[in-house]
């Protein structure tokens, strides 16, 4: 139960990488198949974050269980900028006017459970985790 | 999202698609009002459509069971906006109920007192647009005179009530001594100009009743003209005196002019809220208000107040574009 | 809905049912991104979703296409909610853009002016957690003396904000003579129980440097605690004094005490916004004030202030639980 | 073009006849499926209404036309107790919290044009248009 694939995210189309990744692992953790496209739509925000803002950057993907639940944990991180004011990035943009697509907020109501950490110049990571109900 | 949605609306559908009556469709859209409140997103739906129809017609061609989950795919962003939507109606909740509580606070704080002056009837009404008025009256009883300011703060909600809760601390420590109607709009209009910027202005009519002489002074900072009637030709004119906006320039100059009231005469001081009431067949007139005064003229001033809102509140089905204030100093009869 | 967003919806449909690829779900989610801003509705998606089948498999029995109108029709209720949502989303906005405006009101409003007296060195520090600030800070000049009310008013945002403008308008009525801590708290407390229903209370720090006799005489009303430097013995003591909360009852007392300021002394007046920040670790320790305020005693009062922020505000990310001020008097060194 | 059609409501099952009214009409006016749904679902709820709050009333539908452009008028008249306070009435009730439905706002979302005339006591009519675009 500690078997982590990752996926380096240098040009667009490992984006598409990162997602096929997500989805495989999340069908084999037995999500269902809405289950499976929230968690890729998940890397898939994550994926091109690191590819527009940080320029390179890697998604890791892990099957993880506690207390007899199981799920998918995702850490995507890039040493990129950082993010200087965390509380803005996690400010609803409502998507329905921005043109930014679901970002952070997104990607948490995505997913279970969600951290980011960031310093400014050294890089970013953020840890999300979605459990099977 | 619960097993039995699936269930149920698999034999909703079931029916719809043998009888393909409006009745089935209308239980299956009466049933999908509950999703939402169950949290049960587009992209759930399109799946326990799939199943569904999966269940009842399992032979269907491959690429059909593809295509759901392409359609599936295209809803994710739906369900984000869906569930920011919930996010944002809580964030609403939160601000309505602390709007609730400022709209006390500045109750409260902005109560002012009808003046009680010998031989002076007074009136008033001031009825906000939306939850916050904008516009302000504040009442200054001294023993031989009646004073009222009427104000309309420009822009509404918050940063409005904040300028009026300076206007009345402004008011409440002026001196005896100053409070002609000149001296007063120069006062506030320093206290005004020191205390906001520039994006701030209010509009201010004062008017002073002296019980002594019978007299009504007044001044005006931008405001719409007051309305005289005078009961002995039945006609009306209307009171206006040079002044600027208050907060436009440190050093304003307020003209003060007075008028004599004879019994049965009165004065309307209002806002631009009255005088500029839009209904559906375009502003309402300056004759129709004055009609509408001159109808209830023999009416204590507070019923008059009354009457006007009424009528001209009910042209527009009361959803007012802007606060409506009217003030009324009636001259008794002896 | 644009005729050509059906036309490339099927032309990605197709592509992904030939291939099943990722790689064209990653491009059908980027299209489907754009449906929201361009207002295609969920139930919109559905038919496009139809329509695009239809032409590409045409020969699916009938059933499939009545079940693509049973789910239109439970669509729609989702619809609403999205255009719901879009209208939300304009109000917030609006209501966004008059806390703006309220709060660039509220700081010239309440802008102080930080006392210049002989021999003392002042500091301080005011953050607000949200947008607006629910900490006051006033200070009041006089030729021999410096005094600073720190206030902090339950609640937070508009009530608050209308309150502290209270409090201000208050205090700039005060008359030199009374100008005692003593005097000052029962004067503000008879405005804040006169003027605001009972649901708001205000606690109130009010310290006065005397720089004829060096003495700093304070009182309280349920605020926290002052912290007293004495340089000589190197050891914090708290500056507390027996009072109520403003606003609560109409004839409060409110005790006074005082202090001599030696060289090298301060006081470190604050609200519960410092002592009571949360860290991932718990609240901050009084001990972790007293060290962090020790370090950069030789320094002038406001990098002291500065300081402080700079380390509790940094514990917690500066995402701050509660409004966060600090005001030091420092006696200086002669 | 100047055909009314209508329906009284006292039963629950008059709504769906109200529906199926409009849905025809709708159909034959030339709207597309989706806005005949949403027509049909404006007509639903205006129905339901009455049925609810008014006791009884009536449904009525009209083919219209104004300077080239057709449409589809809805008619929703009781005399029931009528509506106090319309503002209220109007405002969004954010129908993801409550379980009223899309109610009057929802209604007018769905259409095109939309009137209400209410006096307490004496009855209520709305009156709602969908053009064809
Ligand atoms: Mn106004
Ligand atoms: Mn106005
Ligand atoms: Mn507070
Ligand atoms: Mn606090």
């Amino acid at each position: 139960m500690n078997c982590r694939s990752s996926v380096e995210i240098i040009t667009e189309w490992d984006i598409v990488a990162a997602r096929q990744l997500g989805r495989n692992e999340a069908k084999k953790a037995g999500f269902g198949t809405v289950d499976q496209a929230r968690i890729t739509t998940a890397i898939s925000e994550l994926a091109r974050n690191i590819y527009l803002y940080a320029g390179q950057g890697k998604i890791e993907i892990e099957r993880v269980s506690e207390g007899g639940i199981f799920g998918i944990k995702i850490i995507a991180s890039d040493e990129g900028p950082g993010i200087a004011d965390l509380r803005k990035v996690m400010e609803d943009g409502y998507s329905t006017s921005g043109g930014l697509g679901a970002g952070m907020p997104g990607v948490k109501r995505l997913m279970d459970e969600f951290k980011v950490v960031s310093e400014v110049g050294e890089g970013t990571t953020i840890t999300t985790t979605k459990w099977l109900h | 999202m619960p097993q039995e949605v699936g269930v149920q609306y698999k034999e909703i559908m079931k029916k719809y698609l043998e009888s393909q009556s409006e009745e089935d469709l209308y239980v299956g859209q009466q049933f999908s009002r509950r999703f939402i409140e169950k949290n049960i997103a587009p992209e759930d739906v399109i799946s326990i459509h799939k199943n569904a129809l999966y269940e009842l017609h399992p032979h269907l061609r491959k690429q059909v069971w593809d295509s759901f989950d392409f359609l599936i795919e295209m809803m994710i962003h739906y369900g984000l906006t869906l569930r920011e939507h919930q996010s944002l109606v809580r964030k609403q909740e939160a601000i309505q109920m602390e709007m609730n509580v400022a709209t006390k606070v500045q109750d409260t704080l902005l109560k002012t007192t009808s003046p009680n002056v010998r031989g002076l009837d007074v009136g008033w009404v001031s009825k906000p647009a939306q939850q916050m008025n904008g516009d302000y009256i504040y009442f200054l009883n001294q023993e031989h005179a009646s004073s009222v300011a009427v104000a309309d703060v420009m822009g509404k909600g918050i940063p409005a009530a904040l300028c009026m809760s300076m206007i009345k601390f402004g008011m409440d420590g002026l001196q005896f001594e100053n409070s002609s109607p000149r001296n007063v709009l120069e006062t506030v209009n320093r206290i005004v100009e020191k205390g906001v910027d520039d994006s701030m202005f209010i509009s201010m009519f004062y008017g002073k009743f002296d019980s002594t002489n019978g007299h009504f002074h007044y001044a005006s900072a931008g405001h719409e003209p007051a309305l005289y009637f005078d009961s002995a030709t039945s006609s009306f004119a209307e009171l206006d005196a040079k002044g600027l906006l208050l907060g436009v320039k440190k050093d304003a100059y307020y003209e003060e002019r007075s008028i004599p009231l004879k019994a049965g005469d009165f004065v309307v001081m209002m806002t631009d809220g009255v005088t500029e009431s839009r209904t559906e067949e375009g502003f309402v007139e300056m004759d129709t208000i004055q009609r509408l005064l001159v109808d209830v003229k023999n009416l204590p001033a507070q019923q008059m107040a009354e009457h006007l809102y009424n009528e001209i509140g009910g042209m527009q089905e009361f959803r007012l574009s802007d606060d409506f204030t009217i003030v009324i100093f009636k001259k008794e009869l002896e």
